[in-house]
C-alpha cells in the first residue's frame, strides 16, 4: 500500500502543479513510513517540503494554501499526533466553505497514519475517525487496499472537499499486482468485498482483512456465509450498500478499532436499525476496541478485535 | 496589584511615532513625505467614517438589531495605516474588530452587519474585496495569512498577507506556530498586533511578562517594530516598511501598533467591572482623529469643507448600513445545508426534506 | 443556574483549599457569564484568577496542578474555544492515570458554558460533547437544573476523574428554589425526569426543558404520555435507567442539539436496539441537529430540535 | 542547500562553556568550585554508565526484545549536567530520550524499558523519582511542568520543576503556552532545551530562523541562557543559576544545551538518508564523555580505579537490565482495563467479561 500511496501522490502532483505535499520529514527522508519517498527528489523543494514541528500550523498551512488556489496535502504523521490539528479541522477547514458562503471550498487532503497493530508505543496506535467525522464539512476516507487507497486518494486530491485520508498503517505492506492507475468505485461509496448471505459484516481500513478472514473461517467450518462491506468512506456515511445486504441477511455485526462509545459502529447500528428495523432478525452488533486508551504493544494483540471476536458475535447474531 | 500600569504608561520611546498627540510632527520622525494631499485627506476620511459607522454598529445593536457588536472605537489610526499602505489584492486576515480595515478596503458595511445580525458567518462581501472572512477563534487565522503568503511566494506573485491580531492573541499557539513557519519559509506575511492594552477584562500585564510585543520578534529571527497606533502617520510608515520588505523577498515582519480599546470588549461587556475612568481619560486624549485632524489642519491640508464632506460621507454610510440592516429579509432556513461539501450527502438531503417539511418549503 | 454553579464553587473552595479557579476573564471581571462573579474577591488572586489566552495551556496547567495535589476547575470559556484544548485532553487529561498506572489521578474539573439557543455568533454554541464522551479516561457531565448543576459540580469537584462539565448556557437564567447545599442523584446515574408510558425520551442539558414542554404537550393534544429521562453522565453511559423504560415503554426518542452523525443519540441507539431488541415495537429515532455546522443565529431557532421536531418523531415512533 | 550549516559551525561564542573539547578549562570560565571530586566522580561516572545502558538498549531492541528505542548517545553531558544540580524532589518532565537524567535520579533502568518493550505506557518507577511519566506527544508535557511549579509556588516551597524538550518541540504551539504562562506567573519552572540539532530528519535550520534559541526567552521577559550541552560543568553551572533563580522566585529560565544526537532519531530510523558522516564526525570529536575524562584525569580527581569501576557499574546496570526485560512476564491481558476511571462503569465491567472469556481467565 506505500507503494500505492506514493505513486498516487507522484502521479497527481504531475498531473497538476497546484498540489503540494509537505508535513514533518516528508521531504529529503520520504517520511517515516516512507511514503512520500522520492517526492522532493522528483518534484524538487516547493512541491514536496518539509515543515517545522507544528500540527495546528501545518493544517493552517494548508488552509491558507487552498484560499491562494493550491490543492495542499498535508501529512500529519501519526494519528495521535493528529490531536494538535483538531482546532483547525473543526473550527476552520470544515467550516471555511460554509463560512465564506461557498467562496472558498478547502481542497485540502490531510493524510494521516492511522491505526493499531503494528507494536508502536502509545500514541502511535490511535483511531481518530470519530473525531472527524462527527464534524460536518470534512470528508472522512480509509482504504483498505493498494488499489483504493491509490484511486481514493487521487479522487480526494483532485476533488473540491476538505479530505481526512486515514491509512491504515497495518496495511501498509500489503502487496497487490496493480497497474496504475488505477480506478476504482467513487470513494464516497461502500463496497461488497465478499458476497454473502448470512450475516452482513461492516468494517473499513485494516479490519477488512479481519473480516475477510472471518468469513473464510465461517465459511469453512461452520458452512455460515458472511458478506464483508468495506466501508471506504467514513464520512458522510453512504449506508445504502450497507441497508441493502442487511436487507438480504437481515443481521448486521459493525467491526473497528476503535474504542465503542461513540466508534463509527454506534452511527451504523443507529441507521441500519432506523431504516431496516423490520428485516433485522437480531441487534446489530459491534466487535470494537475497548473503551480503554489504547494499551501498550505487548497487549494490543488481545485488545483489538480479531477474528475470534468476530466469530463470537457472528454466533450471537445466528443465535435462534 | 498594577494591572494597569501598561496601559497608563506613556508609549514607551522605541515607539516609532511621527506625530504627537497634539499633531506635531516629532523632531527627526520619519515623515511619509511620498503620501499626496489627497492620500492624506482620504486617510483622515476612512478614521472619520469608521468612527461613525462603528458608532451606528452600536447603536444598531443596542436597537436589537444586532446580537452583538465588537467596537472599534480608538483603533480607527491602527486600522487605516495599516491597510491604507496595503495594495488592494494584499490579502487580509482579520480578526474581529477590524472596521477601519474594512472600510479602506471599501467593504460594504452591511456585510459586517449580516455577520453581528447573525445572518452570515463570516460577513459577506469580504471575500470580493480580498478579504479573509471574519475570524472568531482567537489567533487562529495567523496560520492561514501564512499559507497564503507561501503560495503568493511559490507564484512568484509580489502579494502580501496581512493579519491581524490582537494582545491577547499572542498567547495562543497557532500565534506562535504561524511566527514561526513565515520566519522559516520566509514567506510575505506581515502579522499586525493592535495592543489595545486588554483581552477583553485581562490586561496586557497579565498576558505576557514583557511590555514590548515587538520584541518577540526577535525570537522568531523576524523584524520587529512597534509603533504608535494612535498615530496613524507612523502606522502607515512601518507598514510601508513592511511590504517592501516582504515584496522584495526579504521575509516576514511583526509590527505592534500601541493603541487602545476604547469601548467595551463587545456590547455585551461592561469595562467598569476591571478598568479605571482615568485610564479611559489618559487615552481621550491621545485619540487618534483629532490628533491626524490637528495636523492636518495645520499643514492647510483639511479644510472645513473636508470636515463637512467626511462626516456627511459618514453619515450616508451609516444611514445606508441601518437600512439595509433594517431591511434584511431573513436568510432561507433551507440555507443551513449549501455549502457544507460540494455536494450534499443522501442523509443530508434526507434532513434537508425533513426541515423543508417543518419549515412549509420545497426541498427542490 | 448561574447562581447555582457560583454557589457550587464558592462552597467546594471553601471546603477544600486546593481547589483553584481559573481561566479567561474568571478573575476580576467574574467571567463572561459571571458565573465566578464574586470569587476572587473572597477567596484572592491565589484560588481564582485569570490566565492568558491559550487554551491548551489552562488544560495543560490544570494536569501539572493536579499532579502536585491541587483539584484545578479550569473554565474554557466557549464550547468553540474549547478545541485548541482537545490534544491535552485526549492525549493527557484522560490518559495520565493510566500512563502512571494509577499514581496520577486526574482531580480536575473542566468547566464549558455549552450548546446553542442563545442568539450568540459562530464558535459560540457548539455541541463538544461526542469528542469528549468517545475519550475513554474522562467522564463527561451535563446539568439540566440549577439543583443538579450545584450538586454534580460538587461532586465532579471532588471526585477522583477528570470531568468535563458541559453547562447549558441557554439554561443559564434558569431559577429554582433552593436550599443550598443541595445534593441530587450521583451524577453518573441517569433520572427520570417526567414518568410516562408510551415513548421513552431521553434527553441532556438544555434538551430536558424541550423534553418536557413536548411531553406537556403530548398529554393534553394526544393523550400520549411521554416518559423523559435526563441523561445527565454523558460518559461512561449509564443506560440503566433508558433501558427499564424502553422495556416498558417500547419506543424510544434520543434529543440532542449535537449533529446527528455521531451524536450520543448514535450510542444510546446502539444499546438500545441491542440490550432492548425485543422490547422495541419501533426504531430508535435521533431528533438532533442537522449534519451541518451550526448556523448564524437567526436560523439556529428552525435548525436546533424543538418541541415540534420532537412530536413528529413521537407521532412516527407511534405509527402502527 | 546548506541544511547541516548550523550543526556543522563551531559552538557560537555566546555560549558558556567551561571545558574546550580537549578537557581544558576555558580561561575565565565559571568554574563550579562548589563541586567535591565525589560529585565530580558522581557525574562521570553517571555519563559513563549512561552510555553503558543506552547502548544496551539499543542491543535490546535489535534482538527484538523491544519494539523502539530512542538512544541519547552524545547528550549525556547535558542530561547528567543538568539533573545532578536539582534536588531529589525537583520534579523532571522528561520527552522520551532522558536515560541520563533517570540514571541520575536512581530510576530502574528495566522501567525505561517496560515502555519501550510495550509493557507499560509512559515507563515504570518515575513517579516515585519525581519524574512524570515519559511523554511522547511533542512539547505537550511543557505546560504540566508549569502547572506543577505554579502548585509548588502556591505551596511556598522552594522545589522546582524542570522539563526537557528538543529543539524541535520549540516550534509547537504548546511550548509556546507553556513558556508564556510560566514568565506570566514567575513560576519556578525551568525548560531545558537539548539542541540537538535535529528533529528526526529535519534540522535545525529547518525549524527555526534563528540560531539560537536561547534568544527565545527575551520574547517572553524570561532569563535565557546558551551552554554548551557537551560540557557537563557548563550544564551545571547554568542550571545552578537557574535553580537559584527559581527557588528565589526570581522566575523561569530558558536554557539551550547546544549537543547533538550522535545516533538515530530511533532504532527504526536510518539517518544516512539525510545527514553527513563528516558532522557526525565532527561530533565525535566533541564528545562529552571523553571531554570530562580529559578534564578530571587532568586534575587528579579520575583514576583508573574510578573508570574500572564506573565500566563494572555500567556492565552490572546492562546486565540487570537485560535480564529484567527478557525475565518481564506478559502483562495480565485484564490490565488494560485497570486505571482508565477511578471506578469501572457497567459498559467496561461487560467489556472485562468479554475479554476474561476471550482469554480463559477469571474476570472477578
Ligand atoms: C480561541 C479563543 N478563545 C477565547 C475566545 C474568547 N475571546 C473573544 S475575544 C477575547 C479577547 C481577545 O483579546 P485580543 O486578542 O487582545 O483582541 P481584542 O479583543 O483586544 O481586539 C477572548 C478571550 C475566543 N474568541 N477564541
Ligand atoms: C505532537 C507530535 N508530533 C509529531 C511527533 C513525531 N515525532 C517524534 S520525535 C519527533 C522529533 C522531535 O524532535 P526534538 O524535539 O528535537 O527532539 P529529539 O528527538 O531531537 O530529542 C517527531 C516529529 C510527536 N511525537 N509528537
Ligand atoms: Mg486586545
Ligand atoms: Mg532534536
Amino acid at each position: 500500500m506505500v507503494e500505492a500511496i506514493n505513486a498516487g501522490l507522484a502521479d497527481a502532483m504531475a498531473d497538476d502543479d497546484h498540489v503540494l505535499v509537505f508535513g514533518e520529514d516528508v521531504g529529503r527522508l520520504g517520511g517515516v513510513f516512507r511514503v512520500t519517498d522520492g517526492l522532493q527528489a522528483r518534484f524538487g523543494q516547493r512541491r514536496c517540503f518539509d515543515t517545522p514541528l507544528a500540527e495546528a500550523g501545518i493544517v493552517g498551512l494548508a488552509i491558507g494554501l487552498s484560499m491562494r488556489g493550491y490543492r495542499p496535502v498535508p501529512e500529519l504523521q501519526f494519528d495521535g499526533f493528529s490531536y494538535p490539528a483538531l482546532d483547525q479541522v473543526i473550527s476552520h477547514l470544515a467550516k471555511y466553505r460554509n463560512r465564506s458562503q461557498g467562496a472558498m471550498p478547502m481542497r485540502v487532503t490531510v493524510r494521516i497514519p492511522s491505526f493499531g497493530g503494528i507494536g508502536s508505543p502509545e500514541h502511535h496506535c490511535e483511531s481518530p475517525e470519530t473525531y472527524f467525522a462527527h464534524t460536518a464539512g470534512v470528508r472522512v476516507v480509509s482504504p483498505s487496499n493498494p488499489a483504493d487507497a491509490y484511486s481514493m486518494l487521487r479522487e480526494s486530491i483532485a476533488g473540491d472537499d476538505p479530505v481526512i485520508f486515514l491509512e491504515p498503517k497495518r496495511r501498509y505492506w500489503s502487496r497487490q499486482d496493480l497497474a496504475l492507475p488505477v480506478t476504482t468505485e467513487p470513494s464516497d461509496r461502500a463496497r461488497v468485498a465478499r458476497p454473502g448471505s448470512d450475516v452482513t459484516v461492516v468494517a473499513y481500513g485494516a479490519m477488512v482483512r479481519v473480516a475477510l478472514d472471518a468469513a473464510e473461517v465461517a465459511e469453512r467450518d461452520g458452512g455460515v456465509s458472511l458478506e464483508v462491506v468495506d466501508l471506504r468512506c467514513l464520512a458522510p456515511l453512504d449506508l445504502d450498500a450497507v441497508l441493502d445486504s442487511v436487507r438480504r441477511t437481515g443481521r448486521c455485526i459493525v467491526v473497528h478499532e476503535a474504542p465503542r462509545t461513540l466508534g463509527l459502529g454506534a452511527e451504523i447500528a443507529a441507521v441500519v436499525q432506523e431504516r431496516a428495523f423490520h428485516s433485522l432478525e437480531a441487534p446489530v452488533l459491534r466487535v470494537t476496541g475497548f473503551d480503554t486508551p489504547y494499551p501498550p504493544a505487548t497487549l494490543e494483540g488481545v485488545w483489538l478485535p480479531g477474528v475470534d471476536r468476530l466469530l463470537d458475535a457472528v454466533e450471537q447474531v445466528l443465535e435462534p | 496589584m498594577a494591572i494597569t500600569d501598561r496601559a497608563e504608561a506613556p508609549v514607551a520611546a522605541s515607539t516609532l511615532q511621527v506625530l504627537a498627540p497634539d499633531g506635531a510632527v516629532v523632531p527627526g520622525a520619519r515623515y511619509p513625505f511620498e503620501l499626496s494631499d489627497a492620500d492624506h485627506v482620504g486617510m483622515l476620511t476612512a478614521m472619520t467614517v469608521t468612527r461613525r459607522l462603528d458608532g451606528e454598529f452600536v447603536n444598531l445593536q443596542r436597537q436589537g438589531q444586532l446580537a452583538l457588536y465588537p467596537s472599534c472605537l480608538g483603533q480607527e489610526a491602527a486600522q487605516v495605516g495599516i491597510t491604507s499602505a496595503t495594495r488592494d489584492n494584499d490579502w487580509l486576515f482579520p480578526q474581529y474588530r477590524e472596521l477601519g480595515a474594512f472600510v479602506v478596503r471599501g467593504v460594504d458595511p452591511a456585510g459586517i452587519g449580516h455577520m453581528w445580525r447573525g445572518m452570515a458567518h463570516g460577513g459577506t462581501g469580504l471575500i470580493e474585496k480580498c478579504c479573509a472572512p471574519i475570524t472568531i477563534p482567537i489567533g487562529t487565522h495567523a496560520p492561514h495569512a501564512v499559507g497564503y503568503a507561501l503560495g503568493a511566494k511559490f507564484d512568484g506573485v509580489d502579494t502580501v498577507a496581512v493579519t491581524f491580531i490582537g494582545d491577547g492573541a499572542t498567547s495562543e499557539g497557532d500565534v506562535h506556530e504561524a511566527l514561526n513557519m513565515a520566519a522559516v519559509f520566509q514567506v510575505p506575511c506581515i502579522f499586525v498586533v493592535q495592543n489595545n492594552h486588554w483581552a477583553i477584562s485581562v490586561p496586557l500585564s497579565a498576558q505576557t511578562r514583557v511590555t514590548d510585543i515587538a520584541s518577540k520578534a526577535a525570537g522568531y529571527g523576524m523584524a520587529g517594530v512597534r509603533c504608535d497606533g494612535n498615530d496613524v502617520l507612523a502606522c502607515r510608515v512601518v507598514m510601508r516598511d513592511a511590504l517592501l520588505r516582504a515584496r522584495e523577498g526579504r521575509g516576514p515582519t511583526l509590527i505592534e501598533a500601541v493603541t487602545y480599546r476604547m469601548g467595551a470588549h463587545t456590547t455585551a461587556d461592561d469595562p467598569t467591572r476591571y478598568r479605571s475612568e482615568g485610564e479611559l481619560e489618559l487615552w481621550r486624549r491621545r485619540d487618534p482623529i483629532d490628533r491626524y485632524r490637528s495636523h492636518l489642519v495645520a499643514a492647510g491640508i483639511w479644510t472645513a469643507q473636508h470636515e463637512e464632506r467626511a462626516t456627511e460621507t459618514g453619515e450616508r454610510a451609516a444611514k445606508r448600513l441601518r437600512d439595509e440592516v433594517f431591511d434584511a429579509p431573513m436568510p432561507d432556513p433551507l440555507s443551513v445545508f449549501d455549502h457544507v461539501l460540494s455536494r450534499r450527502s443522501g442523509e443530508l438531503e434526507r434532513q434537508r426534506r425533513q426541515l423543508a417539511r417543518e419549515t412549509g418549503r420545497d426541498a427542490t
